[in-house]
C-alpha cells in the first residue's frame, strides 16, 4: 500500500475541486445569468477539455507548461524550475481537465432558481452579487454539491493527463491511480487490486459523507 | 405596530413625491396591451383601481425597477429613478423602494425570522435581530420565526411578506394585494398598524386592492386602471361613490344599472327625465349633455335607495316608485330586497333592523325613494 | 542525494530488485519512475527532471543524444528484449510443437500484440509474423494493446487465446502458472535492443554514470537475466 | 359558464358525500398545532372560514391527499379514501378530487391553454382542445390561451387555476381562496358560474374563503375552524348572523362588541339586562344561563342598530338610548356612525340615504334602537 | 485524417449518451424522489466509477467480460464471441464509466423542481410517471443537457476505458481519440495536432448546437 501517493492524491483532488469551486462558480455565474445571444458559444467552449484524450490534453499541456515554451521559461525564471513535474503543474493541468465537470452542473442549477426570488431580493435593496450570494447559491446546493463530486472523484481517477504532465514521480507526482495502473501493467493484480480497493472504499466514505450532509429532501409530494 | 422612536435610518424629511410617467407595451398575437399612465403620488395612500389585467402590477413592477417602461420618466422625491430621455435607470436594488409582490416570493430557504431580516444587512447581528423581531410581533406572527415558508398558512406567508418589506424603512411602499388572503380581523388590524406607518414615515404607499372597504378605509386617493389607462382619479367618495364609468361603478359594485333613453331634460331644476329600458318606467336624473332620445346608462347603488311601507309624502326625492317585493336575501349583516317596478328589477339594501321595522316579506307593496343625485349617469 | 531513474515499464519488476543491491552497496538512493518510453522521452524533451533514462528500444535515447539533450558516452545498450508466443493454459493447442503456426488454429479467435506503431514488441511482433508469413491470414485477428503489458493482459484476462508477448512478462510469477509460451527465434525480427543514458539536465552526472556503471556488472546481469532479459551479445 | 349537455365522463348520480374524520398534528417547539375536526359536505357549497392558520388548507390537503393525516377517515360517496385503521390510503392522483391550491401552482412551463388542458389525458386531442377552450372562454380568459403563466397577471392565473381544475369534472371540489385576486363584477360572475356548475354537478365543494359576502353568496352549510377544531357549524345566516363566539363574531365583521355584567334575569319575558362595561348602560338580552354579577360579552351588528332622531314610540325594541353622534364616516356604500350613548361607543351603519332622510351631522343628539334579539351574547 | 475512427467515435459517444438518457433518468428519479434514509450511499456508489483510473477500471471490465468470468461465458454461448474487442464492448464499458456524469446532474435538477407543482399535478389526476414526464423532466432540461453533454463529451474523449475493452482494432474499436494518442506516441505531431483540432472542431459544433436549441434563459431580473 502506498499512502504516500494515496496522500498526494487526496490533496490534489481536494484542492482542485475546492479550487473549481471558487472559479467555476464565477463563471457559471457568468452563464446562468449573462443574456448575450453567443451565449451558447462559451458553453459549448468550456466542455472542450473532455473531448480530447486525456494523455493528448497532457500532452498539450506538457507543452505549454514546459521548458521550451514561453510559459514555461516565464515560470522557471520566476521559480527556477518548470511547473511540469510539479505539484503545481498537476493541479492546473487537473483544474482544466475538470473543469466543465463543475462549471455545467453549477450553472443548470443556478439557472433554476425561481426569477421571482432575486426580483424579491433586489426590492429590498440586495445587488446582484448580494443576492447571489445569499438566495442564488444557497438554492443551489445540489447543483453545487453534483460539481464537487464529479470534479473531485474525477480527479482521484484522473490518470492520463497527470502521467503526462506529472511524469510520475514518487511523493512529487505519483498518484494512487497512476500508482496502480502501475501495478496492473506489472501483472502485480493481488496489490493493485488491493489498492484499487482502498481507493475505492476511502471515495465511498469521503462522497458518502458529502452526500449524507448534503442530503437531498426528496421529492415532496404524493410520490406513492 | 408599536412604532419605534428612534430610527437608525434617517426617514426623509423631504417633500417625498412619486411622479410617474410611463409607457410599457406587452406585445400579444390577440392585441397588444399598452400601458401609458401619468400619475403623481403624495405622501401617504394612494389606491390603484382595477379589474383584473388592468396593468396594476405592471405600474408597481416599473416603479421598483423590475421591468423598465418602453419610455418615460419616475421620479421619487425629486429624484430621477428612470428617464427614457437622459437615459437614466436606477437599478431596483438601489431605489429604496418596498415592494410587496403579488406572490410574495418568500425565500424558501429562510425561515420567516431570517426572511424578515433579509433586507436589514447594513445592521449588526444584534440589530438585525431586534428589529426584525419587532416587526413579527406586530404582525402577530412572531410564533412562526423558526419556520420555513413552507411551513405555514397563506396568510401567515402574507403577513411575513409584508413584515420583510415594512422593516426595511423604505422611501416608498408598494403593495400589492397584501391582505388579500386574510381573515378580517387580522386584516382590520394590519390597516389599522399601516395606517400608523403612514402618520409616522409619511412616505408614497401605492396599494393595489380589490377591495372597495379597504379602499375606504385607507384612500386618501384612489386611480382607476382600465386596459392599461387611468379612468379615474380622486377621493374615493368622488370616484368610487359618484362614478362616471360603467366600468368603475361596476368595480365599485354598483347593483344597480340600467340601460336608459332621454327623454326630456328639465333646464330650471338642472335634472332630466329618463326611460328605464323596455319598461314604461320614468326616472328623474342629474342633467348631462344628452339630447332627448339619446341612449345613456344609469347606476344606482342598492344602499342609496329607501323603500316605505305607505306612500312617502314631502320628501324631496323625486323619484317615488310602486313596486312589489319579489325576494329578500340574506347579506353579510344586511338584507337584499329585490323590488319590482313596472317590470324594471331594483336590488336595495336594507339594514336587518330595518327590514324588522317596516316587516317586509315577500310579495309586499312598497315604495321605492331614489333621490335624484343618487341617479349615477354612466359613459361606458 | 538521490538520483531519479524514467525506466522503460518492462523493467518494473527487475529494476527495483537492483537498485536494492545498489543501495546496500554504496548507500545510494534511487527513484523509479516506470512508463512508456515514448512518454518518458517525450517529457525529457520537456524538461522532466529525471538523471537516467532506461529506454525499452535504442532509438529514444539516440534521438535524445542527437538533440543533445543526452550524452553519447553514457549510451548503454543493457538487455536485448525477447519475443515470445503464449498461450493460456485453458486455450488447447500445442504452442511447443506448433510454434506460430499454432495462431492459425481455430480456437485461436484473437490475438494480442503491442502496438507496432510506437511499442518495439509490436514492431518485432509484426515482422516475426511476416517472417513466418501469416501475418495476411491473422491481421483480422490482432488486437493491439498499446503497449506490451496491455497486449499481456489481453491474453491473460481470456478475451484473446494467445499473445506475442515479452519474455520478461511471461516470466512474472503471475503469468507463469497460467499459460505456456514458446520463444520466437530471434533471426525473425529485428533485435529488441534496450539502451540506457545519463541525461545532460541532470546535475547529479557522477552519481548518475556511477549507477549506470553498476548496471554493467555481473550482479545486475544476472537479475535481469532471471527476469528474461538476455545480455547483449556485444557492448559499445 | 355554458354547461356541456352530453359530458364524456360520467357523472356520478349517487348521493356524493364527503365525509371526513381526521386528525393531524404539526409539532412545534412554540406550541403543536392540532387538527381535529369530523364533519360531512353533502353535494353543494360548503364553506370553510376561519382566521389564518386555523387549519382550513390542512383540511383540504388531506382530503386531496396531498398529506397525510394522523389519523382518521376519509370517505367520498361510500368509498373510503383514507382509513387509518383499515390502512387504506388512495393515492391522490386516485381520488378524481378537484383542488384549486392557495397558491395555485400553475405549470410555468405551459401556456393557459395548456395547463387547462393538463388534467384531460384521457381525451383526444379533438376533444381535449374543445373541453379547455370552452372553459377559458366561460373564464374570459381565452385569448391569454398562447400565454406562459409567467406573462398573465395575478387574477388571470388565478382564472387558469380554477379553469384547470374545473375542466376535469371531478367528485368532489376543494377550493382554497379562489377568488381572492379578484375584481368585483370578475369575481360575481365567476360566483354565478360556479353556482350554476353546482347545480349541475351536485358534488361537494369545499370553499374556504375569508369573505362574508361570499360565505353569504354561495354557502348552503358553513364549518368555522378555530385553531384546528371546529367552533360552529349550520347556516350562514345562523353561523355568521348569530354567532355564539366571540372570534367567529369578529370574523363575521361584528363592529361592537362590549364587555358586560349580568344584572338580573326577566324568566317572565325570556331575556336578561346586562350593564355594559363601566358605563352606566344597560342593555337587555336574550337570557342565557348565568347567575347575577357574572361576566359576559355582547356582541351587536351595526346594521342591527337603528338611529331615530325622535324619541321613538311604540317600537317592540327594548333598548332605546340617547346618545350623540361622535362622527359619520363614509364607507363603501354607505355610512358608519359612531354614537356615544353614556360613555359606551355604538358602530352604526346607514344607508346613504337614511343619512341624508335623518340629515345626520356629527354631534346631532340621537336614539339608539337596538332590539333585545340583535344583542349576541358570545362565548369566548 | 481517420474519417473512420471519427465516424466509430461520434457513433460510440452517441449512443452511449443517449443510453444514458435512458438508464440514467430512471436512477436519478429514484434518487431524487426515494426518502429512503441511506439513499446518500446509493448516491455516492453511483460516482464511484470515475475514481478508479481508466485503464484499471476497463481493465476489471475486460477481465468481467472474459471467458473467464460468468458473463463473458453467458455471452460467449449466446453470441460465439466474447464482448472485449467488439463495438458492444466500448458502450458497456463506455456507459459505466460515463454513467455519473449523467445521473448526479439529472438527479441535482429533478430534485430542485418545485414540489407544489407535483401537488398540483397529483390532484389533477396524474400519476407520478406521468407527472415525472409532463412536470418534472421538461422543468429539468437544463440539468439534462447538463448530463447529456457532459456524458457525450466524455465519451468522445475517453481513451483508457476504450483502449483496454476495446483493443484498438480499425474501424471497430478504434476511436479517434486512440487514433490521436497513436500519433503523439508516435511523434507525427503536426498530424495529431490535425486530428485533435478536427476532433475540437466538430466536437465545438455540436455541443454549440445542443446549447444553442436549449438556450438557457438567463436568469431573469434585475442583473445589472
Ligand atoms: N410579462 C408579461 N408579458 C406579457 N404580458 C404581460 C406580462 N405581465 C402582464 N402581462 C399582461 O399585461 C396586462 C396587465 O397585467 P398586470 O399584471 O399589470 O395586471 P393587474 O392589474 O396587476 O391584474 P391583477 O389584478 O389580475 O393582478 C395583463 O393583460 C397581462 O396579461
Ligand atoms: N407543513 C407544515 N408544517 C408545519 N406546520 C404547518 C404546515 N402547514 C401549516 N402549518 C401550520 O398549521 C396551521 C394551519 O395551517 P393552514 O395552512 O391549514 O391554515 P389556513 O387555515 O389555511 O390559514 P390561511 O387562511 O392563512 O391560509 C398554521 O399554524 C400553520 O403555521
Ligand atoms: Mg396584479
Ligand atoms: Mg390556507
Amino acid at each position: 500500500m502506498n499512502w504516500e501517493a494515496f496522500w498526494l492524491t487526496v490533496r490534489l483532488a481536494s484542492l482542485v475541486s475546492v479550487v473549481l469551486l471558487v472559479i467555476g462558480i464565477p463563471i457559471a455565474y457568468w452563464i446562468a445569468s449573462s443574456r448575450w445571444r453567443w451565449k451558447f458559444l462559451v458553453e459549448a467552449a468550456v466542455a472542450l477539455p473532455i473531448v480530447l484524450p486525456p494523455t493528448v490534453l497532457g500532452f498539450y499541456v506538457l507543452v505549454a507548461l514546459g521548458s521550451r515554451s514561453p510559459l514555461g521559461r516565464w515560470w522557471e525564471s520566476l521559480t527556477g524550475h518548470t511547473l511540469a513535474f510539479t505539484f503545481e503543474g498537476l493541479v492546473i493541468g487537473s483544474l482544466l481537465y475538470s473543469l466543465p465537470f463543475a462549471v455545467q452542473p453549477f450553472a443548470a442549477a443556478f439557472g433554476a432558481v425561481d426569477p421571482r426570488l432575486l426580483r424579491a431580493s433586489a426590492s429590498l435593496g440586495q445587488s446582484p452579487v448580494q443576492t447571489f450570494r445569499r438566495v442564488v447559491i444557497p438554492l443551489s446546493t445540489a447543483g453545487l454539491v453534483t460539481g464537487f463530486t464529479l470534479s473531485f472523484a474525477h480527479t482521484l481517477g484522473e490518470f492520463g493527463v497527470v502521467l503526462m504532465v506529472g511524469g510520475n514521480i514518487p511523493g512529487v507526482t505519483r498518484t494512487v491511480s497512476i500508482d496502480i495502473y502501475d501495478r496492473v501493467q506489472d501483472a502485480q493484480y493481488a496489490s493493485a487490486n488491493q489498492t484499487a480497493l482502498v481507493l475505492l472504499v476511502i471515495s465511498f466514505v469521503l462522497l458518502a459523507i458529502v452526500y449524507g450532509v448534503n442530503r437531498r429532501a426528496g421529492m415532496v409530494g404524493p410520490w406513492r | 405596530m408599536e412604532v419605534r422612536t428612534a430610527p437608525a435610518l434617517a426617514v426623509p424629511q423631504t417633500s417625498s413625491e412619486l411622479e410617474v410617467r410611463i409607457r410599457k407595451r406587452f406585445p400579444h398575437p390577440e392585441g397588444t396591451f399598452h400601458l401609458h399612465v401619468h400619475f403623481r403620488a403624495l405622501a401617504g395612500f394612494t389606491i390603484l383601481f382595477g379589474a383584473s389585467g388592468a396593468g396594476k402590477t405592471t405600474v408597481l413592477d416599473c416603479i421598483a425597477g423590475l421591468t423598465d417602461p418602453d419610455q418615460g420618466r419616475i421620479a421619487l422625491g425629486g429624484e430621477q429613478l428612470y428617464d427614457s430621455d437622459g437615459k437614466r435607470n436606477v437599478p431596483a436594488w438601489k431605489r429604496h423602494i418596498g415592494y410587496v409582490l403579488q406572490d410574495l416570493a418568500l425565500f424558501p430557504h429562510l425561515t420567516a425570522e431570517e426572511n424578515v431580516a433579509y433586507g436589514l444587512r447594513q445592521f449588526g447581528a444584534a440589530e438585525r435581530r431586534a428589529r426584525s423581531r419587532e416587526m413579527l410581533e406586530a404582525f402577530r406572527i412572531d410564533r412562526l420565526r423558526e419556520r420555513r415558508p413552507a411551513q405555514i398558512s397563506g396568510g401567515e406567508r402574507q403577513r411575513v411578506a409584508l413584515a420583510r418589506t415594512l422593516v426595511t424603512e423604505p422611501r416608498a411602499l408598494l403593495l400589492d394585494e397584501p391582505l388579500a388572503a386574510l381573515d378580517r380581523p387580522t386584516r382590520s388590524s394590519i390597516v389599522e398598524d399601516l395606517r400608523r406607518w403612514n402618520q409616522r414615515y409619511r412616505i408614497p404607499i401605492l396599494f393595489v386592492t380589490h377591495s372597495v372597504e379597504e379602499v375606504f378605509a385607507l384612500g386618501e386617493e384612489v386611480i382607476v386602471l382600465e386596459a392599461g389607462k387611468i379612468v379615474a382619479q380622486g377621493q374615493p367618495r368622488d370616484v368610487i361613490d359618484a362614478p362616471r364609468l360603467e366600468t368603475v361603478a361596476q368595480l365599485a359594485g354598483f347593483e344597480n344599472i340600467f340601460d336608459a333613453t332621454v327623454l326630456a331634460g328639465h333646464e330650471d331644476r338642472g335634472t332630466m327625465t329618463c326611460r328605464i329600458g323596455t319598461a314604461s318606467l320614468d326616472l328623474e336624473t342629474p342633467m348631462i349633455r344628452a339630447e332627448a332620445g339619446s341612449q345613456v346608462r344609469i347606476g344606482i347603488r342598492a344602499g342609496d335607495i329607501m323603500l316605505a311601507t305607505e306612500s312617502p309624502r314631502g320628501l324631496s326625492a323625486r323619484n317615488i316608485l310602486p313596486g312589489a317585493i319579489q325576494k329578500l336575501e340574506s347579506r353579510a349583516g344586511m338584507i337584499s330586497a329585490f323590488v319590482n317596478c313596472s317590470g324594471a328589477e331594483f336590488e336595495v339594501h336594507l339594514t336587518l333592523a330595518a327590514r324588522e321595522a317596516l316587516s317586509l316579506s315577500s310579495g309586499k307593496n312598497v315604495w321605492v325613494v331614489i333621490k335624484t343625485h343618487s341617479c349615477h349617469l354612466l359613459r361606458q | 542525494q538521490e538520483i531519479t531513474v524514467a525506466a522503460a515499464a518492462d523493467l518494473s519488476a527487475a529494476l527495483p530488485e537492483i537498485v536494492a543491491k545498489y543501495k546496500s552497496q554504496t548507500g545510494q538512493n534511487v527513484a523509479l519512475t516506470f512508463g512508456a518510453s515514448g512518454n518518458l522521452s517525450t517529457q525529457i524533451r520537456n524538461g522532466a527532471p529525471f538523471d537516467v533514462f532506461f529506454s525499452a528500444d535504442e532509438e529514444y535515447p539516440k534521438q535524445l543524444i542527437a538533440d543533445g539533450l543526452a550524452d553519447q558516452d553514457t549510451l548503454y545498450r543493457y538487455a536485448v528484449g525477447q519475443l515470445v508466443l503464449w498461450v493460456p493454459n485453458d486455450v488447447p493447442v500445442d504452442v511447443q510443437k506448433l510454434g506460430m503456426q499454432a495462431l492459425l488454429d481455430p480456437a485461436v479467435k484473437k490475438i494480442s500484440i503491442a502496438n507496432p506503431q510506437h511499442a518495439p514488441y509490436g514492431r518485432a511482433a509484426e515482422a516475426a509474423l511476416k517472417h513466418e508469413g501469416i501475418y495476411d491470414r491473422v491481421s483480422s485477428r490482432l488486437v493491439v494493446g498499446e503497449n506490451i503489458s496491455q497486449a499481456a493482459q489481453f491474453v491473460e484476462s481470456g478475451n484473446a487465446q494467445a499473445g506475442l508477448l515479452a519474455l520478461s512478462h511471461a516470466m512474472q510469477p503471475a503469468m507463469k502458472s497460467k499459460g505456456r509460451y514458446w520463444t520466437v527465434p530471434l533471426d525473425s525480427y529485428p533485435t529488441l535492443n534496450q539502451a540506457a543514458v545519463v541525461l545532460s539536465r541532470s546535475k547529479q552526472q557522477k552519481a548518475a554514470r556511477k549507477f549506470l556503471e553498476f548496471l554493467r556488472g555481473p550482479a545486475a546481469g544476472a537479475v535481469l537475466a532471471d527476469y528474461g532479459f538476455s545480455l547483449p551479445a556485444e557492448k559499445h
